[in-house]
């Protein structure tokens, strides 16, 4: 090869980078391995990490994966190829795609959803910049978002947003229902002048309580106001979808869906890879981020899928595009597409269902404890904040590590983000969560409450 | 045939979900949903098959050579898959304890220095889920640190005319101006044009080294003196490391931020299309404003940093920590090859490349840019076969698709007129390389002889040449089942 | 191309491997090799992508419909795969201490028990490692149990001329001689052929009911008494328990011995060729003679029996343990189904069947034996066909392959002239059964009308019809590299 | 469905089956579970096994797999394909099982190569029935086995060929050297009246031990007696391997080599699947059980495979075939096949040779405590056998119960097999275990030896 080439050695490839510039050995990254000695090191590794019973949620839940979802991801086929570009050789991510398209429109009952977002958060801020581009009506670029929204969700979208001028405005919860009213949407609204872009709404909500989707959607839409919906997607197998909020007749639902689609068949995996679902009504799909497959025919009018509205990606547009995002989540949303299939409709209801009622017996069980209550009213889904009594001088970061030490992952500590809330946990049971393990999870809770605070100090030191 | 077309009422994988529905009459009628989705209802037998069957549809690195310039489509080692899958990786919540979690975060840890050390750069974060996010989390830092010294009028960024479209896209979402600057016949940056640009209204300057032209910027330090000097930063779009790791580092040629594709540099599976991760290095000023969250050790423990630790963090980009099973993945990765592995990676994949240029060149092929070396990429223009023969790049990518390869990038860089950017990696066998230039340049003999050949490809794929034009124009984005 | 023709000196998967060979020069030298073996020498990258481009060629469950008779192609779940093969059973050493290895034998226990209840037998052995093997445990148990009592006189084994090919072999195998029963026309077995032919001569009659003619002894009762007063004993052949799975037990029938085919009935796949697993059940009396090891339970512990245990036993019939990967699968399968699923098994098995059966009437086809149910499967005879259009049932065959069916059974049993055995089993939906019979039936129509195109078929595989007498004639087992 | 068959009900379908004789219900089979709840309980089950450190062999090793082999190999075509019956649509597989017979020749010099047996003990079974069918020139159906050879391959041989009137004869071993001598297989040969049909003989044999092939092969061939070797097929990429075993110019090699293809990629798994090599001379190919492809060409003279010679097999040839066996162990060939491609020559010496290097590595270290010394002289492959010191007055048993209370799984006990050894183990050390592994193993062995009889046999109960 050196031959072809006509040079005498490989390091004369490199002849044009100036030799005092020229790398020396890179001391900080230890020899290479061979895969038996690798293999071990990450055995050592991952069994390292916690295999506590978990109750937490928050937005990453343990669920049940078929084992055909990830067997068949990661055939090299998918696995292993890139963005289908070269459409006649990618027939298979391509038509793979446009069925996740069809299913979480199915599911969102939205009208157009895209290939995927990064996750959850970041989609919620490109839903954002989305809404601004689309509601030529608004001047103000502010957005309502209520604080029962995902807290990190709320952070992403202000780290995204915040270059082009756009305002994120809270608007706080009813603490008696954890959830936002219609009143207080409409106070802060008139706060901030009236002209408002849009306005996001969280369900179920980050305290898992049901938002009163359809007044506050009719009534943004009435104002001129985009309504951008954050759904968990499992549970739109049982609650009513974005796509239908809203009672009023014209304009109905919300215009921009997105969420996590972790729930439909990613493994919780430390944090990700997830994808964050972005679905919009017809009217704003060239507003739409991301790729977008569609169906179309070949020379022989046979049917075949391409990536279609490219000139609204940074690839052709550049810096006119809808967004940056090139490189999406597609191998997770080839899992979540055939996680989709198996389950159908009914597996899908089956499985919320099961959450939810595991989530009810959980809080029946915790609640049963004393000291232990549940801090809102009303319908909870797949996640409920219980209040640990103040009088046990304990904070809820206490009582969670005295958990982690009897090995239950007991929940999400609130007292950081919603401090109002005292010594507060959300917790969570999905389908995997059994009678026996929520009942080790209701004795180890009581045990700990029993303990005394000093002892449970010394004990979350010592972890 | 689509999964719904294979639906038929009330069949589903029954074993996958609890057997019946528990009640929700508990929840406020409205809020329920009132017709079950139209989803697909199938056995687990049809779906393993459907989609069994549609894998096969693709070509991927598994199957095919797949030369897709700037994309580095090398091999991506089956054990990063499973290994990264290991249940205690996959059950971890991202939300555990790091106390409960310090397996993982030993490998994100020394991920983040393998980093620092293979590109020069002071600390990285991990957090960006893939390039884009990555120039993205860049720019805000450089954004972020000229206001921290209260220098607000830098409002531009400048970019090469090479550059990749997330450069100037990305400059845009941080509020940003895009100012081109154009590139000379040669590859280089007209530094004169540079020179010209710069003032105080810059930012920074984004460029990726070796460039998207297939080769290495090598007026690199003048560059960087006159971004300096003019008080702008520059930015590393790391796409292109592949070819030079190990050999030089963008901190030693003056970067001051940088990212990095892990799922090019680092073999972390394309997965038709992600996921990825854009991790992003800075040099030592820059440290403070690094994205969430990035993790530390102290006292012999491995901790995430939170807001607390970094108040001028630019903040957070996604719920949680990336794309951590990515991230494992080229953990795994950098693990195998080891210090005398990148290099090698760099040095197979500089060799490969400029093996295939130098036959495309003795096979009668037009080089974009002739009498340099090529990075681990290169660059044929195939102007000469179009206004001769009337046949396009784009024919050329489709006619090769038929002869059992994965087209090479076409149209990009968008300043060389049908343009093939070929890049092999080192994973390949010199074999592979030989059967792709035989294939090129039998279609080149083709296009003289019988151009309708390279028209009509492809005519071996599960479908033939697809209308693009309809699909934008009769949107068909989803299967709407009748109920 | 063969892997052995990607090779190029020297090269070679190395992070999977010592680098270096540690030295060996203290084992004398005649000890040694002296060539390295004519291995193919390639990289990772190419040994994945041939073999997964080599299992593109194949034909499979999970990628097309495969009504392949007696072979009972079901869907394999694919949590069977992932659970059985969890590190846990993976890592196990074959002779780990029974007590550090009761996970296992928990499943083998549990295992042996649901078989017992599923076929009515009183205990099983899991050892053989194929259905012919459990015929030869069968066969020799038998031939065991008349030793024990001195009756060593019974040198014959009885076989139906029905019977698949392993049932004789077996029986010479295991000494004994091997006398043929006729078949009467309507399935049955010709009883008064079986009065004549039983005698002091008679160890047993093997016998698989439902029978390889798709239809059920309905005289087994009959049957049974015959070859008992005789004093022989009677063996079932379990390859068609899916017929009958939780609707009549073959201990119930009178069976004093039965093989379960586990990859047939109970879903392990066939991989390609194996492997399988003919786990033994037997009656009360040959519990003593099953062949090792079994597991049993006491003090709430699990353990092997060894021969200290058991005396008597033919011995083993593998190193260790038969095949466990295999016997967690089909024990995974066995708890998804529980009690309910096994009737469910039998039921949509034969309702499937009976349907394609009415179908291929319906469409003009010759059933071999009309007027009966079917069982899990059923037969067409071509042999008007081959009379008037000179197709044959291998033509047939070939055909289906380009219409993405993979070929039923054809030529066995022996019997039927030109049949095609078809057992869709319970997995497939009406929707797969309904477009292989309307391709059945359009192949129908081409050989009254074009039978060319059949005798030409296949023409969409990876190769022609291949040629067969040349392979027999011309030996080519092995490539032979050239060093 | 029912209509079209012109019944009401399924259970009409079963209307041949004498109602008398229909089944009850299941009561002990278990009721039916989810996917969700099996997982659940495989989990379980699979960590009540032990991870105790393998330092044995005995027939089954542990050695290190590339993630590729089984990630391939059960790919959905490959793993619930049938036998390739059906040629043109399992050219996968049958082009695969070829390679293998190529690459089984190429390792082990032998001419022919059969597409697999079940495992590596009835393997010699049918390799045994095979001499005799092929030795024609001997009438005496007696087989001369070696003690040498393992005792369960010794066992199911017996099994399985006592039905024809088979006599397997056993060759005890040189009690300083572990192997058998030539002028021992004489000495049985005379004792036997001289005409015997075939001779075993295990490269490196049971004990580890290097026997004396050559001369014993061409001794053998001088006195018409056929050569069935028994080989562990990764030492053959360092040891002579038995297509060129013998110095002899004429009719030079074993005649019928068989095995256990476990050690090329099959994991221990408990037991299996593994594979039966069995290989064999051009010349006694029509006597070989088991299924074998063959190169041949289609229609349009391109390259196929097929299932060829199979008028041997029992589907054919019924009562008069060549082995009863029809499904083998095609989809562990297919992992080896793709372990040894991985691997290559170079690969299989280097594991070899580091499975020779670390066996020595772990003898030095045990020899070097006080009362553990090794048996036999000479050069060991992979397994050493070891003698504990009688006066500690501890059975072998107990040893090895005590170091499996110390996590290591200490090595097989001989003194069932081989009462005269005392009290005697058979260690092992593959590539896998590296010098803290074996660091820790004598370490423990220390400390049993240390401990008192009385505790150890207390210890031992207790387990
Ligand atoms: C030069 C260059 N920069 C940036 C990117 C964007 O990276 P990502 O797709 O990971 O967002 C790409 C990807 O193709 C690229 O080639
Ligand atoms: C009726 C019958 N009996 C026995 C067997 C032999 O079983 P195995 O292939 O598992 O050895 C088969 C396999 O096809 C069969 O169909």
């Amino acid at each position: 090869m050196l031959d072809s080439i006509g040079v005498d050695s490989i390091d004369d490839l490199f002849d044009e980078i100036p030799a005092h510039l020229r790398a020396g050995v890179l001391e900080a990254v230890p020899h290479g391995m061979n895969e038996m000695d690798i293999s071990r090191l990450m055995r050592e590794r991952a069994s390292q990490n916690s295999t506590a019973l978990c109750f937490l949620g928050a937005g990453a839940y343990e669920h049940h994966i078929p084992s055909a979802v990830w067997e068949i991801t990661t055939r090299g086929e998918f696995y292993s190829a890139y963005t289908p570009y070269q459409a006649e050789a990618s027939q298979g991510t391509l038509q793979l795609t446009y069925e996740y398209q069809s299913m979480m429109t199915a599911l969102t009952a939205m009208d157009v959803s895209n290939a995927s977002m990064y996750d959850g958060a970041s989609s919620l801020a490109e839903a954002i910049l989305m809404a601004v581009r689309a509601n030529r009506k608004s001047k103000s670029r502010k957005i309502l978002i209520p604080t029962t929204v995902n807290p990190v969700y709320r952070k992403t979208a202000h780290t995204i947003v915040k270059g082009q001028q756009i305002e994120l405005v809270d608007v706080p919860y009813d603490h008696a229902a954890g959830t936002v009213t219609l009143e207080q949407v409409k106070q802060i609204q008139a706060q901030e002048g009236g002209d408002i872009t849009a306005l996001v709404l969280q369900q179920p909500n980050f305290f898992g309580c049901l938002e009163d989707v359809d007044a506050i959607t009719d009534w943004a839409h009435e104002n001129n106001i985009l309504v951008i919906a954050v759904i968990n997607p499992l549970t739109m197998a049982v609650l009513n979808p974005p796509g239908n909020w809203g009672v009023a007749d014209t304009n109905p639902g919300a215009d921009i869906a997105c969420g996590d689609g972790q729930p439909l068949g990613a493994p919780m995996s430390a944090g990700g890879p997830y994808y964050g679902l972005l679905c919009c009504k017809q009217a704003l799909v060239r507003q739409m981020p991301g790729r977008i497959v569609g169906r179309t025919v070949d020379l022989d009018d046979k049917e075949g899928f391409v990536l279609t509205l490219q000139a609204r990606e940074q690839h052709i547009r550049r810096s006119k595009a809808t967004s940056n995002i090139c490189t999406n989540q597609g191998l997770v949303v080839t899992a979540s597409t055939i996680y989709m299939a198996i389950q159908g409709a009914q597996g899908l209801e089956n499985t919320a269902a099961a959450c939810f009622a595991n989530n009810n017996k959980l809080v029946e069980k915790l609640t049963a404890i004393d000291g232990v209550k549940k801090v809102f009213a009303g319908s909870h889904f797949h996640e409920t904040v219980l209040q640990l009594d103040k009088s046990s001088g304990r904070p809820a970061s206490e009582v969670l590590a005295a958990l982690m030490d009897k090995g239950v992952l007991g929940g999400f500590d609130l007292s950081l983000d919603y401090p109002e809330l005292g010594s507060a946990i959300l917790v969570c049971a999905t389908e995997m969560r059994n009678d026996d393990d929520i009942e080790i999870y209701a004795k180890a809770l009581q045990e700990v409450l029993n303990m005394s605070a000093a002892t449970a100090a010394q004990l979350a030191e010592s972890a | 045939m689509l999964i719904f077309e294979h639906s038929s009422k009330g069949r589903r994988g029954a074993p996958q979900s609890p057997a019946e529905k528990a009640s929700v009459t508990s929840i406020p009628e409205n809020l329920l949903r009132k017709d079950s989705a139209a989803l697909p209802e199938v056995s687990e037998l049809q779906a393993v098959r459907h989609y069994t069957r549609l894998s096969q549809k693709n070509f991927s690195i598994d199957t095919e050579f797949y030369p897709l310039g700037s994309c580095t489509m090398k091999y991506n080692p089956r054990a990063c898959n499973s290994l990264a899958m290991l249940p205690g990786f996959l059950n971890a919540h991202p939300l555990t304890p790091d106390a409960q979690n310090q397996g993982f975060l030993a490998c994100m840890h020394e991920l983040q220095s393998m980093l620092c050390e293979a590109t020069g750069m002071s600390a990285f974060s991990l957090a960006p889920m893939a390039g884009a996010q990555g120039e993205f989390a860049g720019v805000a830092m450089i954004d972020a640190y000229h206001k921290s010294r209260g220098d607000d009028a830098r409002k531009e960024i400048l970019v090469p005319d090479a550059a990749h479209g997330t450069n100037p896209a990305t400059a845009v979402m941080c509020g940003f101006a895009v100012k081109e600057i154009p590139t000379l016949d040669n590859g280089d940056v007209d530094l004169e044009a540079l020179k010209q640009a710069v003032g105080p209204q810059t930012a920074g300057l984004m460029l990726t080294n070796p460039s998207t032209l297939g080769v290495f910027e090598r007026n690199i330090e003048a560059i960087a003196k006159v971004v300096h000097e003019a008080g702008g930063l520059l930015y590393y779009d790391g796409a292109n490391l592949n070819a030079i790791l190990g050999k030089i580092r963008p901190g030693d040629m003056g970067f001051d931020v940088i990212h990095s594709n892990l799922h090019k540099t680092f073999s972390t599976p394309h997965g038709g299309g992600g996921p990825g991760s854009g991790a992003v290095g800075v040099a030592e000023r820059l440290i403070p404003f690094l994205p969430l969250p990035t993790v530390t050790r102290d006292n012999e423990q491995y901790r995430y940093l939170t807001a607390e630790d970094c108040p001028q963090s630019i903040g957070r980009l996604s719920a949680f920590m990336g794309n951590p099973g990515v991230l494992l993945r080229a953990y795994i990765y950098m693990r195998f090859l080891g210090r005398e592995g990148m290099v090698r990676v760099a040095e197979f994949a500089t060799l490969n490349a400029n093996y295939m240029m130098a036959e495309a060149k003795r096979r009668g092929f037009t080089l974009a840019i002739d009498g340099r070396r090529a990075s681990h990429e290169f660059i044929i223009t195939l102007k000469n076969e179009a206004r001769e023969h009337h046949v396009s790049a784009m024919d050329f990518a489709k006619r090769l698709l038929d002869l059992g390869y994965h087209a090479p990038t076409t149209y990009f860089p968008l300043l060389v007129p049908e343009c093939l950017l070929i890049e092999p990696t080192e994973s390949e066998a010199k074999e592979a390389l030989d059967g792709f230039m035989d294939a090129l340049e039998q279609i080149k003999q083709e296009a003289e002889s019988n151009p309708e050949i390279l028209h009509a490809a492809p005519q071996t794929l599960p479908v033939k040449r697809l209308d693009e034009v309809r699909a934008a124009k009769q949107l068909d984005l989803a299967f709407k089942a009748e109920l």
